[in-house]
């Protein structure tokens, strides 16, 4: 391999050499800035490749002589992974810079020739001097680049970043003298071995440490660095976070590496309050480019404070780091130059790339990674933090760390909602080659995932089938959208139909609803036509976490198989009309859950990797409560129990017509079965003397009665399914609770019914929405004899809801009673009892409202519901009437199961009738009799009144005078009035106002911290004075 | 001695700062920071100051075999002339801000700066 | 006969259809335009039939009987005569001893009293009410003021014969009429019903052109479809 | 468990017909009771047969679609199917009815099913007072079956058994083996759900009479309405043959059956002539502040 | 006020650490193995009598380049910062009265001195005190003066350029040679070392000291050229 510094030299010599030019050649100019960079990044590439082979790390000497008496640089595998990432960027922002180059001129370019040599000798150099050398110039070709921009303020932002710089020389310098001084050498690596006894070295270090901190824009002195953001020319802002931020870091790192672990507990405390600090700031951002300069800010701090955690790292710090790194500068990079594209600088503007699909995915893709989820570097590194923090016991940093993750969270994907759903006046403009751009980084962002997934330990997500297939519909985005449905359907039969056999029952449970259950739900999709750009994919990568999550063996497989699921169904709710801010919150609750999973994982794997999911059994006795709280809590943020249920509603209302089946029927499955997982392997765990399964019972039986109540006051068809969901999921949670033979078979019947019929329910309103395109029941009514199958499908889905013989949701009924009578848990009994006819209350206003009562002048001309809508529900209407009379066919198997894992056999099968030690059920027997009485009752009213005449919806009594308008006549809104007046304190919405109140106190620091950044340099100077004074005064207290 | 100078390189770098974070006006902090620049220039050198000892230039009043036991050390003097060459260029780059900030606003109060907050 | 002295109407003229009633276009949730016209769609507009006898006497006979033991009066009171009918159900005449009950609604009543003068205002309400409930049914006028306007024969406003627009089965005379004398009623009622007689309902289906002619002609603003099921 | 044989539905249509006539001819009495207590002499007691057979004979009706055809329809079979998934006669081989096709459960869910049915065909009507009645009927209802359920879950753990017959079984032997005497708190909180769901004062605001005419059936009538009285005789009894088996002692024999199903329908029948009526929102609080805690004490003293 | 208070203690703080400093402090009395290192070995390895001239190009060489760099930078960035304020060809500097006789002929007269102790300083840089930066700066401080006297003068811009570049190329040309032909980057032992003591010795370091000077020259008259062409000059 060529020797290192060439790289320097090349820049160096290119920024030198462009002088000679003449100074109209710009565009000659431009294309020998760039053919330097490629030239200094294809080398830097090269030594990547050698270093990655396990090639030793390279010293370089200069003047010939070794150090410390000469200078010398290191190339080793952090090194060129940095210089990769430092010269990729570099040519990638000249390319987004193009206009602004030739319009400055040959000098701009060397400036940026200069700055990326820099970065790259800051990160090899191993000479503190030299580091102040190749930082001073970093120093001014960023101000100097600040220029770039158009923006007139950028020149302030220049002048105020100059200010601190100089700041930063001062106590750079002395820091460095000293050291000198006190270790009679410049070199790094002569730090560790203090030759010379000097008393102030620990200060020394600290000024230079504390100088390359603030290098870092540590919140809450970086009011310089966000003006910065603000008013360059996006392309540099993309080189001042990803390549500076990286160089930065990697001069950090080594330096505190050279300073001893003594340290890294001050890097960690900086980082951290960097990364909550400037994400909670970021809440009440609202120009684009600043809020990135937060997330920057953030960023640099999660990894400074990563850099603090060195010492418990071990080998897998690179592999952490690198992660992190690699997907805050590769997400931040192309976020940074997709803004060049976006003309308004509001967050709202940036729904102008909605016409560019790519460049949708790309955003998707670089939050995604920006967050830290699947199949990106960064969520692999923070697994792997994840699980080294817990196992060393530095739970409250973990915490931290999730904590500002998920704040993060909070304003892309807000972002990213207003991207996808508001509207702006600015159009997009796009050039072609800004948008080459940003795909490259989009390509570099895959590339990176596959190889972090590659390096892990855990598995490579995109060597996963279904992963691999739900990226293959990214591909078929341009086919037609019917086309694509065939695809996908065919894609969930053979995944079912390849592992029907090898699953266990319970197992096999889930993979039947779930995948199946998905592929029938499908159906409903060949009613769209066109393309429908962006269904497919999230639809895909949502199934394949699924199809992943009942693959997992192991904690790591489960827990990203869980997040790929999130993503994917945010996605997906995402699509709705008005579903913004819902989706939104079931990503904020999604992502919180999944933290809360990640720390529960992490505990309960102590430093095991790969961590077998059956391994939770033999966690140790200590830790186990806690693992099992936490996971139980993630999970049960799936399930929507109360508490965390507030995402719910709004997230499957506004979801499209067949997203709201897939993401209630299936979707809040998979908390359960993460549930049946947790218990079956860790069973009952007590803590502080309280057992944690009863707690679950309780939360299950509130949420049974709680959702039910205010399904009740719903006005929304969908929204008051969407609370009877939760309602339902209580009623799982309860009988997984009970922790017996037939609570467990009572959750599997849940399992099953719930799908049926609320995916059936789903649809019926669904199709009734797309024909009265309003989801308000009151505005409906009278519908049944236009929409009948949609009105038998919701009658049939009632009856079996609400556990009225003979259809099978009373199956489940019974199970229940026979199996409460086996547990002590009486008292969440009582709620679970009211909630029984509660549900009865809004199952029937549901269909009252809707098919009943007064038709509407503007419906009368509606039709039944389109025959692809129909088809799936037909389908759950025969499944429905067949489980009701045969339950034995799918219910023994998996009593049989749980008979070998809880050691019982509660009930007897005699052919189709079932009996229990408390009673007996027999289904056919009940159906027949019903029948039987009904059709004869039936026939005699038909003999009797069959001649009666056929009025219309206003001949009716109404104390002798007539009704005027069907709306003054449809008895619907506020239904339950009387109910209300009773129970309306239910209504009071104690969660809604507790997370309203938690958000309302994050915006309102936000609101209050940001008033720190006054924008004048001078308080921002001695903010930066403020903020090393104080660490200098913590730091003395800590050595004191 | 050391001592001595260490301190009024350490007093010159702090009336340096208080100076360019009192001063609203910008070339006034410039000039702040330049005082601030000289103190550090100052302190390097105190560092590399050994007494009793004279210049490190090996000419016939030192000859190279008692190099070692004559000369003060070299290197701070080495890094001062560097950092004296990079506080200029900074000086310079900060000063030609100031001028296009002075056209911009037609005034040198740093408080007029600030279209950039929050 | 003239009813109504024409000279004591406020309007000549006749009133335009109720705004309500009138056709009307509506937008469909799809943006197609459609015409509502509220008579024809809110409204059945079969006439009423003539309903046959059971085909066996006997049969019938045991019906009549059944009939006239369950007579269900609907609770609708027109006039002065009301009052006289509540005693009807204190312990002093307790009316239910004869099977005579009080229905809140048409439909489940097939005894209409119409008890006491009838403004025309009242009348269009007495039309709906009667003919919402479910035949066989039938009328019984009470009081004076329903046989020959009584001491209102000269209102500007109500009718005076009750007789030309709703098949009355039987009047029972006085000024107010007693209690007893509405017991009496109703078992001439039964007896009525018993023998066959009391078929108003028919009547009232085969002169229907007739009865709505006259009720057409006392309301002017008639707001309603010719037969109010 | 027993299974099933064809001679089980002549016996079944037996108890039925004896059922049917019980009920009517109960109702009518209870009426002519509640007339006495008011100084009247009231109804005839074979009213009942009277106004069935006129409704059933009325000439023209009226329909408003499917569901109002079928509401009476569910409405009657869930009063038929009740009775007959209940064993009615304790040891009587022909009045075990099709209890052999499920338990308590079976009977408490099928409560529910021509409350449905009913609803749903009065909702067809389109009548707004319908809905009203059917709003207020639901509204009440979830509270006042709550105690019910609690008092089933008790004595089904005290039996150890949710199968009626046995539960009947283990109260034989004498007055104090009745759950009335052995868990009388249970039976307490069950006749709080009885005395609520009987549709009589203090409860029966969803009828209201002129309020909202009668509210759900308003637009009911002929032989749609006969079949409605037809299960206003025989789900009273049903339901409280449940009762009557679950507290207190079930029946031997019909005449037995016929004493205590009267004596229990007396108990809501006096309790509805001597108070005022609940708002529906004053009856859910009254069951919530005494039905429920009971029920509650219930379950946990089991 | 209390803004002011508040900096005054925080500077105090700093102050009070600066203070610990220099408590700390203990001259040293022996040179560390560095210094000592260079004291010895700056004979024979490099040949240059002035040792803080022979670390600054040969041992710090990197930091030199990088030194010079950040002149370059500067240039360039005042060029650029102010090419978006600077007057039109001809008008600036035309709003001064016409300098005094006696700056212009001193001017003249001194010109050539300073361009001649320029060169003297930057050629003798690894023998004396001085080097390639205050020759540097000596060169343009010529610059100064001719634009003093004449302030509506104009350099050639492009020679300027044209210098400036070539003298950096060069230097890292020489640089890369080093480690073509010698130990390393910018090594010393490319040339000769020649006799000590000689202005033609000590290596590579006298052309080094040139091209630096060259540069720094040429940086610090753009920098003068561009503040002098701005509208308000």
């Amino acid at each position: 391999m060529v020797s290192s510094i060439l790289i320097l030299a090349i820049g160096l010599g290119t920024a030198f050499g462009l002088g000679l030019l003449n100074r109209r050649r710009a565009v000659l100019a431009l294309g020998l800035t760039l053919g330097a960079l490629g030239l200094m990044a294809a080398m830097a590439v090269g030594w990547l490749i050698v270093l990655a082979q396990g090639a030793a790390p390279v010293e370089i000497y200069t003047a010939g002589a070794e150090p410390p008496f000469a200078i010398n640089l290191r190339m080793g595998l952090m090194e060129a992974g940095a210089i990769t990432l430092i010269t990729l960027t570099g040519l990638l922002a000249v390319l987004a810079l193009r206009t602004a180059l030739t319009r400055m001129g040959r000098g701009s370019m060397a400036v940026v020739l200069v700055l990326i040599m820099a970065l790259s000798g800051l990160v090899m150099t191993r000479d503190v001097f030299n580091l102040f050398v190749f930082l001073e110039l970093m120093a001014i070709s960023t101000g100097g680049l600040a220029l770039l921009s158009k923006d007139i303020r950028a020149i302030a932002a220049g002048f105020k970043y100059l200010i601190i710089s100089q700041l930063v020389t001062i106590l750079l310098l002395v820091g460095i003298i000293f050291t000198y001084h006190a270790t009679g050498s410049l070199n790094i690596d002569d730090i560790p071995e203090t030759a010379m006894g000097f008393s102030g070295l620990g200060l020394a270090l600290f000024l230079i440490l504390i100088a390359v901190v603030l290098e870092l824009k540590p919140f809450p002195a970086n009011g310089w660095a966000l003006d910065v953001y603000t008013a360059a020319h996006p392309g540099f802002s993309a080189v001042f976070s990803a390549a500076s931020g990286t160089a930065m870091l990697v001069v950090a790192d080594k330096l505190v590496k050279a300073a001893g672990p003594d340290w890294f507990a001050m890097f960690t405390l900086l980082g951290l309050i960097s990364f909550i600090g400037a994400n909670i700031v970021a809440l009440r951002q609202d120009n684009d480019r600043r809020l990135l300069g937060y997330s920057s800010v953030g960023q640099l701090g999660l990894l400074l404070a990563v850099i603090g955690q060195q010492d418990v790292l071990g080998e897998g710090y690179l592999y952490v780091a690198g992660g992190l790194v690699l997907s805050h500068a590769v997400a931040k990079a192309g976020l940074f130059w997709m803004s060049i594209m976006v003309k308004a600088r509001g967050l709202s503007d940036w729904a102008a790339i909605r016409v560019r699909p790519p460049l949708v995915i790309a955003f998707a893709t670089f939050l995604a990674m920006l967050t830290g989820l699947p199949p990106f570097p960064g969520f692999y590194a923070k697994w792997e933090l994840a699980q080294v923090l817990a196992t060393t016991d530095r739970l409250p940093i973990l915490a931290a760390i999730l904590i500002g993750t998920l704040i993060e969270a909070v304003y892309l994907f807000r972002w990213f909602g207003m991207a996808m759903k508001r509207e702006t006046d600015t159009p997009l403009g796009p050039k072609q080659i800004d948008c080459m751009v940003v795909l490259i980084t989009l390509a570099a962002a895959f590339g990176l995932g596959a190889l972090w997934g590659d390096l892990s330990e855990n598995g490579n997500l995109f060597a996963t089938v279904p992963m691999l297939a739900a990226l293959f519909f990214l591909a078929l985005e341009p086919m037609p959208a019917k086309l694509k449905n065939g695809l996908a359907i065919m894609a969930l039969v053979y995944w079912f139909a390849a592992h029907a056999g090898v699953y266990d029952p319970m197992r096999l449970i889930f993979l039947l609803v779930m995948i199946l259950g998905g592929a029938v739900i499908l159906l409903a999709s060949f009613n769209e036509d066109g393309r429908r750009v962006g269904f497919y994919p999230p639809a895909m990568l949502m199934y394949a976490g699924l199809a992943l999550l009942l693959e997992a063996q192991s904690t790591f497989e489960f827990f990203a198989a869980w997040e790929v699921m999130t993503l994917g169904s945010y996605f997906l709710i995402l699509r709705g009309k008005q579903s913004e801010p819902h989706a939104l919150s079931y990503m904020i609750f999604s992502l919180g859950g999944a933290f809360v999973l990640l720390s529960g994982f992490a505990l309960a794997a102590d430093g095991v990797t790969p961590f077998p999911l059956s391994a939770l059994s033999l966690v140790p006795e200590q830790v186990a409560p806690w693992v099992f709280a936490l996971l139980a809590v993630g999970f049960m943020t799936k399930t929507a129990s109360v508490g965390v249920h507030i995402w719910l509603p709004g997230a499957h209302a506004e979801a499209e017509t067949d997203v709201s089946p897939m993401v209630s029927g299936i979707l809040l499955k998979a908390g359960l079965y993460g549930l049946v997982v947790l218990l079956l392997a860790m069973g009952r765990q007590s803590l502080h003397g309280v057992d944690l399964v009863n707690v679950l019972a309780w939360i299950g039986a509130i949420s049974a009665f709680v959702g039910a109540v205010l399904a009740v006051f719903q006005e929304d068809a969908k929204r008051l399914l969407a609370y009877s969901s939760i309602s339902q999921m209580g009623y799982a949670l309860f009988g997984l609770a009970l922790m017996n033979h037939l609570g467990w078979l009572l959750a599997v019947m849940f399992v099953i019914n719930h799908y049926v019929y609320k995916s059936m329910l789903f649809l019926a309103v669904g199709g009734v929405y797309k024909r009265t395109h309003t989801k308000l029941m009151y505005k409906m009514g009278g519908l049944i004899t236009l929409m009948p199958f949609t009105f038998v499908s919701v009658l049939v889905g009632i009856i079996a809801m609400s556990g009225v013989p003979p259809l099978s949701g009373f199956g489940g009924r019974w199970i229940f009673y026979n199996a409460i009578l086996e547990t002590d848990l009486r008292l969440p009994l009582v709620l679970i009892f009211m909630s029984g006819p509660v549900g009865f209350l809004y199952l029937f206003r549901l269909i009252h409202t809707i098919f009943l009562g007064q038709l509407k002048d503007e419906n009368h001309q509606i039709k039944e519901a389109p025959i692809w809508l129909l088809v799936p529900q037909m389908i759950f209407v025969a499944f429905l009437i067949g489980f009701a009379i045969v339950p034995g066919l799918v219910l023994q198997r998996v009593d049989r199961f749980l008979g070998t894992v809880f050691g019982d056999q509660p009930l007897i099968w005699h052919g189709r009738a079932v009996e229990s030690a408390f009673g007996n059920w027999n289904p056919v027997a009940i159906m027949v009799v019903i029948v039987v009485i009904f059709v004869t009752l039936f026939g005699i009213l038909i003999a009797k009144n069959h001649d009666a005449v056929k009025v219309k919806q206003f001949n009716i009594v109404f104390s002798a005078e007539r009704p005027y308008r069907p709306e003054t006549t449809h008895f619907a809104w506020n239904f339950f009035a009387p109910y209300r007046r009773a129970m309306g304190f239910m209504e009071m919405p104690l969660v809604t106002r507790f997370w309203g109140g938690v958000s309302e106190a994050l915006s309102g620091t936000a609101e209050f911290t940001r008033k720190l950044y006054s924008g004048n340099g001078q308080t921002y100077a001695v903010q930066v004075i403020l903020f090393v004074v104080t660490v200098y005064l913590i730091a003395l207290g800590g050595v004191a | 001695m050391a001592q001595v100078s260490l301190l009024i390189g350490f007093t010159l770098i702090l009336l340096g700062l208080y100076g360019a974070l009192t001063n609203r006006d910008i070339l006034r902090m410039i000039v702040s920071f330049t005082i601030a620049d000289a103190g550090v220039n100052v302190v390097l050198v105190s560092v590399g100051y050994m007494a009793h000892r004279t210049a490190p230039i090996l000419d016939s009043a030192v000859p190279a075999g008692q190099a070692a036991a004559r000369i003060i050390d070299p290197v701070p003097q080495v890094l001062v002339l560097t950092a004296i060459v990079i506080g200029l260029g900074v000086t310079a780059l900060m000063l030609a801000y100031a001028y296009r900030l002075f056209r911009l606003r037609g005034s040198l109060d740093i408080s007029q700066f600030m279209d950039l907050k929050w | 006969m003239k009813d109504i002295d024409e000279t004591f109407r406020k309007i000549d003229a006749t009133v335009p259809l109720r705004e309500e009633l009138r056709p009307r276009t509506v937008t469909t949730p799809d943006g197609q335009e459609i015409t509502i016209e509220p008579l024809k769609d809110y409204f059945c507009e079969a006439a009423p039939k003539v309903h046959p006898k059971a085909y066996f006497q006997i049969v019938e006979n045991f019906y009549n009987w059944a009939r006239s033991n369950s007579l269900w009066i609907l609770g609708f009171g027109t006039g002065c005569g009301a009052i006289e009918m509540r005693p009807l159900m204190t312990p002093r005449f307790d009316a239910y001893r004869y099977g005579v009950q009080w229905r809140p609604t048409p439909r489940q009543a097939n005894l209409l009293i119409i008890s006491g003068y009838l403004s025309v205002k009242t009348l269009k309400r007495a039309i709906r009410a009667y003919e919402q409930m479910q035949g066989p049914k039938y009328v019984i006028g009470l009081g004076s003021c329903t046989i020959n306007g009584g001491m209102y024969w000269d209102s500007y406003n109500t009718i005076k014969r009750l007789d030309d627009y709703l098949p009355v089965d039987l009047y029972i005379a006085g000024c107010m009429p007693r209690p007893e004398a509405l017991l009496h009623g109703f078992i001439e009622l039964k007896k009525l019903i018993r023998a066959g007689k009391a078929e108003g309902t028919n009547r009232y289906a085969e002169n229907f052109a007739s009865y709505k002619a006259a009720q057409k002609s006392v309301i002017k603003d008639w707001d309603m479809p010719d037969y109010n099921w | 468990m027993s299974s099933f044989h064809w001679v089980q539905i002549p016996y079944a249509l037996l108890t039925l017909f004896i059922v049917l006539n019980y009920g009517l001819i109960m109702t009518a009495v209870v009426q002519k009771i509640a007339a006495r207590v008011g100084g009247r002499h009231g109804i005839p007691f074979w009213q009942n047969y009277i106004d069935l057979v006129k409704n059933f004979a009325q000439r023209s009706k009226i329909t408003h679609g499917v569901m109002f055809y079928l509401g009476p329809v569910f409405r009657l079979a869930g009063g038929v199917g009740l009775l007959l998934f209940v064993p009615t006669i304790y040891g009587s081989t022909w009045a075990q009815n099709f209890s052999f096709a499920g338990d308590l459960v079976l009977a408490l869910y099928f409560v529910f099913f021509g409350t449905l049915g009913m609803a749903l065909g009065a909702g067809e009507s389109g009548h707004p007072h319908a809905a009203i009645g059917v709003s207020r009927g639901l509204a009440q209802v979830t509270m006042a079956e709550l105690p019910l359920a609690l008092a089933v879950y008790a004595i089904a753990v005290q039996y150890h058994t949710l199968n009626i017959t046995e539960i009947v079984a283990a109260q034989q032997g004498g007055l104090f083996h009745w759950t009335l005497f052995t868990n009388p708190l249970a039976t307490v909180a069950a006749m709080f759900a009885f005395v609520g769901t009987m549709m009589r004062p203090p409860f029966d605001v969803v009828l209201a009479p002129q309020e909202i005419p009668i509210g759900p059936p308003t637009e009911y009538h002929s032989a749609y309405l006969a079949l409605m009285q037809t299960n206003r005789a025989i789900f009273p009894v049903a339901k409280t043959v449940i009762y009557m088996n679950l507290f207190f002692g079930g029946a031997s024999s019909w005449g037995e059956f016929a004493i205590k199903v009267f004596a229990l329908y007396m108990v809501s029948a006096f309790i509805g002539v001597v108070h005022p009526r609940f708002r529906v929102e004053q009856s859910i609080r009254f069951f919530m502040k005494w039905g429920v805690p009971v029920g509650v004490l219930a379950i946990l003293m089991v | 006020m209390i803004r002011n208070a508040l900096i005054g203690l925080m500077l105090f703080i700093l102050g009070s650490a600066f203070l610990t400093l220099t408590m700390g402090f203990e001259p040293a009395t022996e040179l560390n193995r560095t210094a000592a290192y260079y004291a010895t070995h700056a004979q024979e390895e490099v040949g240059a009598q002035n040792v803080v001239t022979a670390v600054l190009i040969t041992w710090r060489g990197l930091d030199t380049l990088g030194e010079v760099t950040v002149l370059f930078l500067t240039a360039a960035i005042v060029s650029l910062v102010l090419s978006r304020s600077k007057a039109p060809k001809g008008a600036s500097g035309s709003g001064f009265l016409p300098s005094g006789e006696l700056l212009t002929t001193g001017t003249k007269m001194l010109l050539p001195l300073i361009a001649l102790l320029g060169a003297y300083v930057m050629a003798n840089g690894h023998l004396t005190p001085g080097g390639g930066f205050q020759g540097g700066a000596i060169l343009a401080s010529g610059a100064l003066l001719m634009l003093l006297a004449d302030p509506s003068r104009r350099f050639g811009h492009k020679i300027i350029h044209r210098v400036e570049s070539a003298s950096g190329l060069a230097f890292v040309g020489l640089g890369l040679l080093g480690m073509l032909f010698a130990g390393g980057f910018l090594d010393n032992k490319l040339l000769p070392l020649g006799q000590f003591g000689a202005l033609f010795s000590a290596g590579i370091i006298p052309i080094v000291s040139v091209l630096i000077g060259l540069k720094v020259g040429a940086e610090f008259a753009s920098i003068l050229e561009s503040l002098e062409e701005t509208e308000d000059a």
